[in-house]
């Protein structure tokens, strides 16, 4: 059977603005509109590495870039070009209720210290033995730790190993003295706590948000437009002095902001209908651009000399060389 | 064009009837007296031109398309296929079916439109064919059928044994589902122990299944101890069981003895509602009413209560489960025969009395069955958990605390991710396997006691 | 008290029947006991009942109305040409008729402010009134749009104007041209069709169910098209003509097993089966209908046995008896009589594939898609995995229509429970 | 009428354990009974005939007023028990029925064991104070109810396996247990055979030492053999009622006369 | 015995209609009948009577295979319809059944008009072409049934409307209506009262003007009214089968004899 309509999968955090692309699309064309499907970035990538054809999708949404692996996986199935599309940002960010009586301003350190499995205790490697934030440092509010996370299955919680917990690490003055270097880190700094404080609560931002709501004492971590959206009942947490927000994000300020793509299938492009007229509506400049509806959505824009590279290196359909 | 085929069908096969009862009515007019009804030798005639030719629709409207594209693929001109992988041939093939749509990407080569033409003629020759297949079998079956027709002819036992194999064949669908399940269950979790040792999996306490997804990426070291896991499906069924028995029974005790008519008309109908509701909506409920209200209340007892406490999920799957066994205690009360009733009444029992010390006693195999049934249901609940309970399995009973479970284990291991090659996606085929072979193992349990019961009053 | 112990004795001693001892009235106090509890446990369920009811309807009420914005355009054939259409400006349009009634609103910087006021369907309302009557260029015409989510939000009173502006997605400005417009009676409040009547969209006000209940409709049409006749046929078959054995003990076992198997392993037995084998399309409700049937099948085979089986053994003795074959007698005797059970049971099973979520999120059935399915085989959402789209997304109108659609199912679910209990109640036949 | 064996009896007049007046029932708007007045004796036999659908069995149901579990039954008029009336809103017929024992059609043992279905009506109305009394009292009913010495060795064994005769003996039991002044049976031995029948008419032959005895029957040879009252009901209305020995040679009423002699067994 | 009246019968021999030989039934383990050999003639009336599960109904269902249906129930040995063994297998049960009809003891009318009832069967043997064949059959077997009368005028009513006794010869006119040539029949009476009662066994009389009947019954006067023929069955054996008034009067075998004269109506 042929396929007339364009099928997306990939990253739930690129899902809304692939769906606001979509709509867009297809109201501004008449032509049937893409089927989005939010699968997380790592499911988007098996189902998009799955091979050519008609039974694949043609793109997928990451909320991080394409790895090594899924590349090899996706050339061992025959899906040999493929091109990235770097179109955004999303500000990941730790908020909280309006209604906590706290100020809140933490360190990646102190992140860590919080979320991490294992920290230094008296100079020792040891499983992480604080409970209460006043624990980790006395002008820390004295209350639980409680965070609500992403699940080890998303993007997002690779994001924020990445971006705040490896960072946190190396902060700490333990791995500062000992010397250690980044493949330490990686190795003993990824896992995030099992034993209550740090809460995986599933991939619906909307859920921890409303939890958070009903809980003033819990820690969230997810998209920054959640948090734009409600901003009346939820405050960005800052890091390091700053707050989450649009400007902050883009000029990555604010810890832990991260690049957001979608992969394209070359092979599928000439042969499903509408695909490169709808590549071309995504990375327009009214969708991606500055006032763009993707940044009404919360999406933070590229700043612009590195969008107007982005949009040509796609509509050029590039194939993008095997990641390092 | 499928749908003349049915048309075609349709009409053949009622013509069949007509004409074979008709010829039956002629034998019965000349005195002889049929050994089967004319109206069966009818419905012999229609049902052995129906089953069989609708069978040939079906099987053709499955290999219609992979067929015609195999042709249409195989008589491309040679060369152009070279070096392509299935998946390239699959686009070209697309690329083909666009054009017969009108779709086309500039200017194609020749060779393209020419197999769109192909295609197209195919499809048509394709269906024209089959119209006529369908014609001309029905016709065939329709003429040896009715020279069938006679007056000994056993066509009742003749239609009765197609009736028969086409309800066979209904059950074959129900245990082949039984049997995909298990196959596909039991060939991935063997899978899984191929990579696991079952020992480990089995009698393992720690459960943490978020080894690296890809070669590069990090996180916790797989554990797969399922004890963790099942010990929080115990901590939050029993929740359930604890909230879902007493309520139920005690409505059912009431809607039974107590309740006037009027009153049994609403309630009954409403509790049902409770059960009714999609689970997806009871872990909304749970995780955004419940637990907030229960963390709370412990709060203001200084009493630490986790965010993801069983006792949230536990609590709402309990209350999802009061209809489930208070309509099985209610039937299992009604069941009692109303002479054991009058018997106690007469000898001077209150009414209390004789449902507490009679009745109940007489129907307690149903009720356990029935409340056996609900913890097969309890502990396949999925949605309610997924939302509710946690997600991290730890070695604890106390409900106030945060614990996972098997189901919830096996929607986060799949959900997402679809690679069917690491552990981490086998072992939710191992859970369910698990979970399989519990809910079998009550569900006998609950066949035998409620049959034995059964026995007492048949 | 009568007593036999000291009958042979003195005969029994005759009490009066109005005499009303203490324990009698212990007796007594017994039986109010537990008809209280069984009161309270009828209370408890219907609290917690109605508080998820009252929940959801809280949050859920407001979408079921949506704020609309009447506004007189003057289609401005500078900027929309009866030749480019259906493209053309009608966003600019709708902004200059915006910017008349506002007149502290600069036209230069407050345009793009002022044209958010209005929803980003607005102007398709207005392309699509225009394509249709081109006429209509040139001319000032009234059309009624709705506005977007923010100020839909404000209008519902869910935004407090009280919050510092920082906190808000509308600034007091803002809120200063909306209730310009408020008093210059432009806005209206009326009944929200467009939540049946929409597909989905990624924008609050124009978001829909339709996709969703054409979905579910396909769904359950094929799911009703397959376990109804293969669950009566496999039923009557285990009940009435299979040999009662080992073998047939472990197929009920395992039938009634398969009620209780968690809904995502058929899921998972879908996505392996149909979609990797069988190479049927993903998203289709056609798939998500086979795999529903597989679940609602073992619930109508245990529905219809029960309801065979309650048929009396007289029924089948009686025809037998003036020489009706086994078949005769089923499906000219028992079937009919047991119809209502059997209808019952389908309906309750197909309410309960209704609400059915799990499943189908494994055979992605969970997709944004912003048209309805015309045919089974069109990728679609169904009721329940369109309420876990929308409780996922960011805008807050989504929140509310979240609880709505919830709303609208459980309607459904109540429609079809109270149709099966009417059936029950017609029919119920006591022999 | 050549084929009864007339029980002999005494002349002594007995005292009235029961008395009914102008006993109506209705169910929803059947009128069942129809202003019927019977005096129940004490230590005597009455038995009720008259075909089926008649109104005996709902006639013995108002008089330990079973009938209240009916929902649509209706019972006007009077019946009083020793001079109390069982109708008058202060009595409470869990304690009538105390007094006013009830054996039933169909043999219907609980499903307990033997003891515990006899020492059901003696717990709930706490008669004895110690398993010793508990015990003799079982043991007591079950040889009034003829039936200990099959069961002595079983008593644990559950009531329900019992045959049908032993299990109707056995229901007998379990309402003599309770000490009762009137032993209300309906049907008792329909659903028997010959020789279970036999076994029961002679322990109701003996019961009538102690109690006021009730019984409904289909079979007149039945009633001719056990009672020394008989009560003909037909349509709801109690045609003749009196000596049974005059009831079955000499009945007074043509519709009694009829239907004795269309006797059918 | 001296009660007894018994139906004045001619000397002459019929004709065997039913032939069983060394007929041995089981219920799974349960050896229910143990080797029975019985004649039923044709034009006769015969009684099985016997104490409560001696295989009486067990027996009977197995002269019409309604056996078959129980799944445990084993039969073994020959039984022969007009000296036709009716279980070979190539013989249809079905067929079998529409010429060896069956009445249950409890009265089973379809939940259907009367009209429809009594037309099922001839309906489904096709034994009338047109509408009016089948009224008249109708009409005919009502006749037989002697309940045309009370029927007649609402044909189209329930069957489940009518009264017990009603519907018991609601069910013979139904078994009448296919033409049976033997009738079966459980009990019929045990459900119906006695005037109901008198006019089954009335029809039963009758209906040996054309078919054999066979009639299992509890009741000794019953079987002594209307049979010719009476076998006593005893613990699954046949203990002794003769003219009714020989084993009623002078029974050869101590069992009968002591059956007999225990005897309670
Ligand atoms: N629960 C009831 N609801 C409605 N009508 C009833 C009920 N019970 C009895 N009847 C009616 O009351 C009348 C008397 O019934 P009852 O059972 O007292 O007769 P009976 O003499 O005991 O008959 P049988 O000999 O058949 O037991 C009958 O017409 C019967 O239909
Ligand atoms: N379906 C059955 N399954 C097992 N055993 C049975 C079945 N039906 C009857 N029996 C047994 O077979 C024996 C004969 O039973 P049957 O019903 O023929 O007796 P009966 O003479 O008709 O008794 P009754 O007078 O009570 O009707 C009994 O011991 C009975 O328990
Ligand atoms: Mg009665
Ligand atoms: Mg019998
Ligand atoms: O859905 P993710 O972006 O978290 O992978």
């Amino acid at each position: 059977q042929g396929r007339e309509e364009i099928r997306v999968v990939g990253s739930s955090t690129v899902f809304p603005y692939s769906q606001a692309a979509a709509e867009q699309f297809s109201n501004n064309t008449g032509a049937t509109s893409p089927i989005v499907e939010s699968t997380g970035t790592g499911g988007g990538m098996q189902i998009f590495c799955g091979g050519v054809g008609v039974a694949h999708a043609d793109l997928t949404g990451a909320s991080r870039a394409m790895t090594q692996s899924e590349f090899d996986l996706c050339a061992s199935n025959g899906v040999t070009e493929i091109t990235e599309a770097l179109i955004g940002f999303d500000g990941l960010s730790l908020a909280i209720s309006r209604a906590s009586e706290f100020s809140w301003d933490l360190s990646l350190e102190q992140v860590y210290l919080a979320l991490a499995a294992q920290v230094p205790v008296d100079g020792v490697w040891a499983d992480n033995p604080y409970q209460r934030w006043s624990d980790i440092d006395a002008s820390l509010p004295d209350i639980e730790i409680i965070v609500l996370g992403p699940p080890p299955t998303s993007g997002t919680r690779d994001a924020f190993v990445e971006l705040a917990m490896h960072v946190g690490c190396e902060e700490l003055e333990f791995v500062q003295a000992g010397g250690f270097d980044g493949d330490w880190v990686e190795e003993n700094c990824s896992r995030m706590r099992t034993d209550g404080p740090f809460i995986e609560a599933g991939e619906n931002d909307n859920l921890i948000v409303q939890r958070l709501q009903s809980d003033p004492n819990a820690l969230g971590i997810f998209g920054y437009s959640f948090v734009f959206e409600n901003l009346d009942t939820i405050q960005g947490v800052a890091l390091n002095g700053v707050a989450p927000s649009f400007d902050t994000i883009a000029s990555f300020d604010y810890g832990v902001a991260r690049p957001l793509f979608f992969y394209i299938k070359n092979a599928h492009v000439g042969v499903i209908p509408n695909l490169m007229e709808f590549i071309e509506e995504f990375i327009s400049e009214e969708s991606i651009g500055p006032g763009g509806y993707q940044s009404e959505r919360g999406m933070v824009p590229l700043p612009d000399a590195d969008r107007a590279a982005a949009q040509a290196a796609t509509l050029a359909l590039t194939p993008m060389a095997r990641p390092e | 064009m499928t749908l003349l085929a049915f048309m075609i069908l349709a009409a053949l096969a009622v013509s069949g009837f007509l004409l074979n009862r008709s010829a039956a009515l002629a034998i019965q007019a000349g005195g002889t007296r049929t050994h089967s009804l004319a109206y069966f030798h009818g419905l012999y005639a229609l049902l052995s031109v129906l089953v069989p030719v609708f069978v040939v629709i079906c099987v053709y409207l499955v290999l219609k398309t992979p067929v015609i594209n195999g042709m249409v693929i195989g008589g491309l001109p040679d060369g152009v296929l070279d070096d392509m992988s299935a998946g390239q041939v699959d686009l070209v093939l697309a690329t083909i079916q666009s054009i017969t749509r009108g779709q086309t990407f500039g200017t194609p080569p020749d060779w393209q439109l020419a197999a769109a033409e192909r295609l197209t003629s195919l499809y048509a020759g394709a269906d024209l064919l089959m119209v006529v297949v369908v014609a001309a079998l029905s016709a065939v079956i329709l003429f040896f059928v009715r020279r069938q027709v006679a007056a000994e002819f056993r066509a009742r036992q003749a239609a009765e044994r197609i009736v028969h194999g086409l309800m066979v064949a209904c059950s074959l669908v129900a245990i082949l589902t039984t049997v995909g399940i298990v196959f596909a269950l039991v060939y991935e979790a063997y899978r899984f122990f191929e990579m696991v040792p079952v020992m480990d999996f089995l009698f393992g306490t720690r459960w943490e299944p978020q080894i690296p997804i890809r070669a590069d990426q990090v996180a916790a070291v797989g554990a797969f101890g399922w004890l963790p896991v099942i010990l929080g499906t115990v901590v939050i069924g029993t929740v359930a069981m604890l909230i879902a028995t007493p309520i139920g029974l005690l409505t059912a005790i009431y809607l039974n003895e107590f309740a006037p008519k009027s009153v049994r008309a609403v309630v009954k109908p409403v509790l049902e509602i409770l059960s009714g509701v999609p689970t997806v909506v009871y872990g909304f409920f749970a995780i955004l009413v419940v637990a907030p209200a229960l963390r709370g209340t412990g709060a203001d007892l200084g009493i630490a209560v986790s965010s993801n406490t069983a006792l949230a999920a536990g609590g709402v799957m309990g209350i999802m489960l009061i209809p489930f066994i208070s309509s099985f205690a209610d039937d299992a009360l009604t069941a009692v025969p109303r002479s054991l009733r009058d018997g106690s009444l007469a000898l001077g029992a209150t009414r209390g009395e004789t449902m507490l010390k009679v009745l109940f006693p007489a129907a307690i195999p149903g009720i356990v069955g029935g409340i056996l049934l609900a913890v097969s249901r309890a502990i396949g609940e999925t949605m309610i958990v997924v939302m509710a309970a946690g997600l991290i399995a730890r070695m604890t009973i106390n409900p106030l605390d945060s614990v996972t479970t098997v189901t919830v284990q096996i929607v986060t291991l799949l959900i997402g991710d679809t690679a069917f090659d690491n552990p981490k996606t086998l072992a939710a085929f191992a859970l369910g396997l698990m979970l399989f072979i519990l809910t079998l193992g009550i569900n006998i349990l609950a066949l035998r006691i409620v049959r034995k019961y059964r026995e007492i009053y048949d | 008290m009568a007593d036999i112990t000291n009958s042979g004795t003195g005969g029994p001693r005759k009490s009066s029947l109005t005499e009303s001892s203490a324990k009698i009235a212990k007796r007594k106090r017994a039986d109010l006991i537990l008809q209280g509890f069984g009161i309270g446990a009828i209370l408890t369920a219907f609290t917690v009942l109605f508080i998820l009811v009252a929940s959801l309807v809280s949050t859920g009420y407001t979408a079921f109305v949506q704020t609309h914005v009447t506004l007189q355009v003057f289609v401005d054939p500078a900027e929309v040409a009866e030749e480019r259409l259906p493209r053309g400006g009608f966003q600019e349009v709708l902004t200059a008729s915006l910017l008349s009634n506002l007149p502290d609103a600069d036209p230069e910087s407050d345009a793009r402010a002022v044209r958010n006021i209005l929803s980003n369907g607005a102007q398709f309302y207005l392309r699509d009134r225009i394509v249709a009557n081109p006429s209509l260029i040139g001319q000032t015409i009234s059309i009624t749009v709705p506005v977007s989510d923010p100020f839909d939000q404000l209008n519902k009173g869910n935004v407090d104007r009280a919050t510092p502006e920082a906190q808000r997605r509308v600034n007091d400005r803002e809120i200063g041209w909306f209730d310009a417009l408020d008093t210059a009676g432009m806005i209206a409040t009326p009944l929200n069709w467009g939540l049946i009547t929409n597909a989905d969209s990624r924008f609050p006000e124009l978001a829909g169910l339709r996709g969703a209940l054409v979905g579910t409709f396909w769904a359950l049409l094929t799911c009703f098209l397959i376990s109804f006749p293969i669950g009566i046929g496999a039923a009557i078959y285990l009940e009435e003509f299979a040999p009662k054995n080992k073998l047939s003990d472990f197929i009920e076992v395992n039938i009634n097993n398969l009620a209780a198997v968690p809904s995502v392993v058929f899921g998972l037995l879908a996505l392996a089966v149909f979609l990797n084998w069988f190479g049927l399309p993903r998203s289709a409700p056609f798939v998500g209908g086979l795999t529903l049937a597989l679940m609602t099948m073992p619930t109508i085979i245990i529905a219809t046995r029960a309801a065979l089986k309650a048929v009396p053994p007289s029924i089948r003795e009686a025809a037998l008896g003036v020489g009706a074959s086994k078949q005769q007698v089923v499906f000219g005797h028992v079937l009919p009589l047991a119809m209502p059970g059997i209808l019952t049971g389908t309906i309750i099973g197909l309410a309960q594939a209704l609400g059915e979520t799990a499943p189908l999120l494994l055979i992605g059935m969970n997709a944004f898609i912003t048209s309805a399915a015309s045919s089974p085989f069109d990728a679609s959402t169904a009721l329940p995995t369109q309420i876990f789209i929308w409780a996922d997304s960011p805008e807050r109108g989504f929140v509310s229509r979240t609880s709505a659609a919830i709303l609208v199912l459980l309607g459904f679910l109540v429609l079809m429970n109270g149709m099966a209990i009417y059936l029950r109640n017609k029919f119920e036949r006591r022999w | 009428m050549n084929d009864m064996r007339l029980t002999e009896r005494g002349v002594e007049t007995k005292q009235i354990k029961m008395k009914a007046r102008g006993v109506e029932v209705f169910y929803g708007d059947t009128h069942a009974i129809k202003s019927v007045d019977v005096d129940i004796e004490d230590h005597t036999v009455t038995a009720f005939i008259g075909p089926s659908g008649c109104g005996k069995s709902t006639f013995l149901r108002c008089l330990n007023r079973m009938n209240d579990t009916i929902d649509i039954c209706r019972v006007t008029g009077d019946i009083h028990l020793d001079g109390e009336d069982i109708y008058d809103p202060r009595i409470d017929p869990v304690q009538l029925r105390a007094k006013v024992g009830m054996v039933f059609q169909k043999p219907n043992p609980f499903p307990k064991s033997i003891y515990d279905n006899v020492a059901y009506g003696p717990k709930i109305h706490g008669l004895a104070r110690t398993k010793a009394e508990l015990d003799e009292i079982v043991e007591k009913s079950l040889r009034r109810a003829a039936i200990w010495n099959e069961v002595k060795d079983r008593l644990d064994a559950p009531g329900t396996g019992l045959s049908g005769g032993q299990q109707q003996r056995l229901c007998i039991a379990r309402a003599v247990a309770t000490g009762p002044e009137v032993l209300l049976m309906d049907e008792p031995c329909s659903a028997l055979d010959p020789i279970a029948t036999a076994q029961v008419e002679e322990l109701i032959d003996e019961l009538r030492q102690s109690y006021s005895v009730v019984i409904v029957t289909h079979s007149m040879q039945q009633a001719a053999r056990v009672s020394q009252k008989t009560a003909f009901f037909h349509l709801g209305t109690l045609v003749e009622f009196g000596e049974t020995s005059k009831i079955f040679t000499n009945p007074e009423d043509p519709r009694t006369e009829s239907y004795i002699t269309g006797r059918i067994g």
